[in-house]
């Protein structure tokens, strides 16, 4: 799950961080109070859920109220990559000697958590590993015990930094650490972690990911989550514990296993066609989940087809087949319908399908090539 | 031959008296399974479809010494379930768990490895030697005894391949769900290897997805040392970056993961890709000769 | 470092664990006015860190004020091995339907923290770890994970607890557990745990030991030390850094290094003497520090005849001779004193010393031998 | 021969810049010890009496190749530097440092025994090879090279014992100092056997003292494992239960590690144990024969 900057910055904060706090303003009247209160310059900073809002323009400096409330009301018109801004973050500008980039995250490959840093401060840290990857210094916490303390300054060694800024660069990585524990994130970074001209350190970006799995023991992350800056359709998923990730194209899909649905619209994607969505109803594959999933895809204005791929597994076709019935009688199926059924008592369930007028197909290939053509046009519901 | 679980396998099921283990402890005795104990805190006593049930796996242990445990318990509890099992010195444990916070994991796949048992999961389907042994969630009836080796982090996509092996006549000596979750307790390497290994195995089938890099390192691995014919299929080649694609490890994130990259290292190990799962059985068939 | 039950009780609850709260007192009158409080029966205990205040009658039931008065008053009157009570808890008494045991400790052998528990609980444990060991049921904690829920549960099914109370059970071993390692404990323990008469679990007597080596990360519990509670001259060694117990004999010891500290305190005793008390002046044995402990050992009015025994080790013969000398100016000796001292530049040490009229020997034996003889007024100082 | 440290000791000093770690390097030195690097964190590029000084225990290794460690460095970070020293593949490292928490060791015992290292202490003198090494704070004169393994909890009890040794002309294959706290690196146990496998050391001298079982647990390894000559000594036969004598594991608790039960369990292992230090000598002499 994403959280905000303000909110990251916040959480930092409270385990000690020093952050560049700002006030979080909605409109551009409250960036130019804002501005006033800091008395300085300030920078104006969109809030939203996706990088590259700098390049996007969605960073601004502003010299007084005046500038920033100008610069305030473009930003929050500024739609980047496809989320609207509904709020940006008004901080003071800071003189900034050097930035560095600090920040701690999972690292699949040795099953660790692995902290990174890099003199490369401020720019797009991917960027960094891809083309200078001996430009990241790494130190991989044990899993066990956490990230020591000569770990955390051999950080500040391998940058290179002067003897003074050491240790109190190895406390900022052991409070950076200890807040992506404490809150069970799968990313925290600050980026560009700035020493200032009076040689302190200061996080002038936070960012936190949290892992999804783990938010069951954080309720108190739930009032972090931003409503407008999620898909109203993917939020409504989630409620119903439906896996869905909306895409551009035109066929929905509707699959139980998310390995099965990324290969099903691969398949579209194979026969000519595009997906509309990642979809997968999971390992029940109720009624009333069939129905929900069907409902969410159908609602997107884009979808000309739905492809149901159901690989019944323990559950019965014939079961998963009355519930697609079941289904279908409380949603409008306003475009063609390709279903795609195997598993035990695959034919009853059919045979239930087919005498409802469904199209069943055998193989998932089938499905994905009816779908294609029936996005078309080239072929109607059954 | 197969690997990790055959006629020899003594099944412990910690979670018997849930729905999910209950439920599934019936289909694993159906299709053959010697399952031998239950564990529920609290339910000691209590039979599940004839199994007995104990407070602990120590209990358990004791009672019936099982060698392989199977966990159907809610992620909160999960942890605490492989912890148990492995303290009580059970050497694979399959864990079918979905939604243990990553964090968890990184410490369970730790101890583990350290106590030198075996974990196969979390978030995954179990794994089964066709007409031997069930031990998970999967259906057993599209299964045959045969001779390919499957491995895969998915769920219902291995179903899909494996219905396309038994429908070409091709059976599978072992088909392992490795699990869909960042950290796994086996990877494809390991798998990889006993597959390599085992006598009964002829080829395998390797079935990836998006995000992480295991893939790429089972290529590496099949490079070096991997004689048998390997096949490949990688789910998410339309899926988006920065999006988790319901399982929480299949996610393209800081640009690396993609289906691309994860083709294109198998196929420079010498690895077929096929592009539908039901290709799977005809690169199967044609490497088998 | 021990601290009170009322201290330890305060400190469980913190952690979730239910005790039964009281109100301390330190006079009759208090004792009157909490029971009056309470409007019930009340229970009054001293509050020492000694053992085994039940069996001295340190621990007294009451039906009411009046009652609560008199045996406050007699407790507070009563000295338990030595040390005088100036506090009792005054506590609701409780409708027990049965009584355990829960503790942790640090297993030495195993290099663990062990988890107990017993159904022979309110007794002496150590005495139920002698006769009927069987009866104490022990988990082991990991190292690095601490103890597992499925051991906490354990210990509950391995004493027989019904299926209901298993999980109330093992969540308070966990609690306490994690307060023992939250404080740095040594030892924390409840005994009895009551199981009361409408099923829920009640901590009667909390007891906590903390690590003394632990004490810079806990400034907090500074607080909890009672002067009045230890000796004197105990505090004042350890204000200066030195290790100190007061024993009774009659004489004083004054030793570099504990267990050569505890040899010549044997030595003494072999000789048919008795140590006044164990002091390791430390590795440093500044001219500063022996004289605090030549004016620690003095103060004690049983000691007859003072041993010093220093093995140089790293400092030099005459640098310790003259921190002796140096000493001595600002010490008044009443009784007589044995030096023994070896190490490098022992000859230069020994003459300075022997220059200024102290009787140095050669051996510990022979200083240990000399040391009684003086004691015992047979042979005055040099 | 001898054990742990020799002529091919190569060691690292930790907290090298310190009142007390630049004291014994120049004493470390003076003995003849081979000391090749320091480490202080942000001391990179000085000498501390000739010996290069690193700002990491990695980069010090890199360089210098030291096969022992001593820690010269304050409890609050003396775990830290047992780490840094393990992580960095040092097999043998000797923590001088008093006054760490229990707690704190029983993570680092647990860590350190999992990565297949050897700990020395902490709060214990070090370790000697007379004539060869001196790898902790005991004065080096009063030892000499000889036929006696040392093993110890104390101090300045080792010195007068071995000094007792060294006036009786009888000198020492290795004196260790195992260290007084609640949990050490390495036992009696662990040190009686390396002293039973060296050929040059013909008689042993347990010097134990109240408080835990380990004196008790080496009696039983006597009886079993060990057929060379062991005399004992007891500190502590005067000293009241529950008082902390100095040492934080010198503490009778629990009815458990009195005296009387350690000289009992020694002497039922057949272990002559000296009323007073200087007769240790006298009982080794007779050992000898």
């Amino acid at each position: 799950m994403n959280i905000h900057e303000y909110q990251a910055a916040e959480i930092f904060s409270r385990y000690g961080i020093p952050v560049n706090r700002g006030i979080v303003c909605a409109s551009p009247e409250e960036a130019r109070a804002a501005a006033q209160d800091f008395g300085s310059r300030v920078v104006i900073k969109a809030q939203v859920h996706v990088g590259g809002r700098g390049k996007a323009g969605g960073i601004r400096l502003a010299a007084g109220p005046d500038e920033a409330e100008v610069a305030a009301r473009q930003i929050l018109g500024m739609t980047i990559r496809g989320v609207p801004v509904h709020r940006v973050l008004v901080a003071p500008a800071i003189d900034i000697a050097r930035e560095y980039y600090l920040g701690v995250v999972l690292d699949r490959a040795s099953r660790r958590v692995v902290v990174m840093a890099s003199a490369a401060g401020g720019i797009d840290i991917e960027e960094v590993a891809r083309e200078t990857p001996e430009k990241i210094v790494r130190e991989y916490a044990d899993p066990l015990l956490g990230l020591h303390d000569y770990q955390a300054r051999r950080l500040g060694f391998a940058l290179g930094l002067e003897q003074d800024l050491v240790r109190p660069f190895a406390k900022l990585a052991r409070q950076l650490f200890t807040a992506y524990m404490a809150v069970d994130a799968s990313l925290a970074e600050i980026n560009p972690l700035a020493l200032t001209t009076d040689r302190s350190w200061l996080a002038l970006d936070s960012k936190i990911v949290l892992d999804d799995n783990a938010l069951f023991r954080h309720p108190e992350h739930e009032a972090l989550r931003d409503p407008q800056a999620e898909d109203p359709l993917e939020q409504e998923a989630r409620a119903a514990g439906i896996s869905f990730v909306r895409l551009d194209g035109t066929i929905g899909c509707v699959v139980n296993g998310a390995g099965l649905s990324m290969a099903t619209m691969d398949a579209v994607k194979l026969y000519g066609g595009a997906p509309a969505n990642f979809l997968d109803v999971g390992g029940g594959a109720s009624s009333q989940q069939v129905a929900t999933a069907l409902r969410l895809v159908l609602s997107d204005p884009n979808v000309k087809a739905v492809l149901i791929n159901i690989f019944g597994g323990i559950t019965r076709g014939d079961v998963v087949a009355e519930g697609l019935l079941e289904a279908l009688k409380t949603v409008d199926v306003r475009v063609p319908l390709v279903i795609r059924l195997v598993g035990t008592r695959q034919e009853e369930g059919r045979r239930m399908l087919a005498e409802a007028g469904l199209t069943v197909v055998d193989t998932m290939e089938e499905a994905a090539q009816r779908a294609v053509q029936a996005a078309e046009g080239r072929e109607t519901r059954a | 031959m197969s690997v990790l679980v055959n006629r020899e396998t003594r099944l412990l099921v910690q979670g018997i008296t849930g729905r999910e283990g209950s439920f599934h402890t019936a289909q694993m005795l159906e299709y053959g399974t010697n399952v031998v104990a239950g564990v529920t805190p609290g339910a000691a006593g209590r039979e599940v479809h004839g199994v007995p049930v104990f407070n602990t796996v120590a209990d358990a242990v004791a009672a019936t010494r099982p060698n392989v445990s199977i966990i159907y318990v809610p992620a909160p509890f999960a942890p605490d379930a492989i912890y148990e099992a492995v303290d009580a010195g059970i050497p694979l444990v399959v864990c079918i768990t979905e939604g243990i916070p990553t964090l968890e994991m990184v410490r369970v796949y730790q101890y583990v490895k350290s106590r030198g048992c075996r974990l196969i999961g979390p978030n995954c389907p179990g794994l089964i030697t066709p007409g031997q042994a069930k031990v998970g969630i999967m259906p057993g009836y599209i299964h045959q005894p045969g001779p390919v080796g499957v491995v895969s982090r998915s769920g219902t996509l291995t179903y899909e391949v494996v219905w396309a092996l038994t429908q070409a006549g091709i059976g599978q000596s072992t088909a392992v769900g490795i699990g869909g979750d960042p950290i796994i307790g086996t990877s494809f390497i390991d798998v990889l290897a006993m597959f390599q290994e085992d006598p009964e195995t002829e080829a395998i089938v390797l079935i990836g997805e998006i995000g992480g890099t295991d893939e790429e390192a089972a290529a590496g691995y099949i490079r070096e040392h991997v004689t048998k014919p390997v096949v490949g299929f990688i789910a998410g080649r339309t899926a988006p970056p920065g999006k988790r694609m319901g399982h929480a490890g299949a996610i393209i994130s800081g640009g690396q993961g993609t289906a691309a990259e994860k083709i294109a290292a198998l196929e420079a190990a010498g690895v077929p890709v096929a592009e539908r799962p039901a290709q799977v059985a005809e690169l199967i068939r044609k490497a088998l000769g």
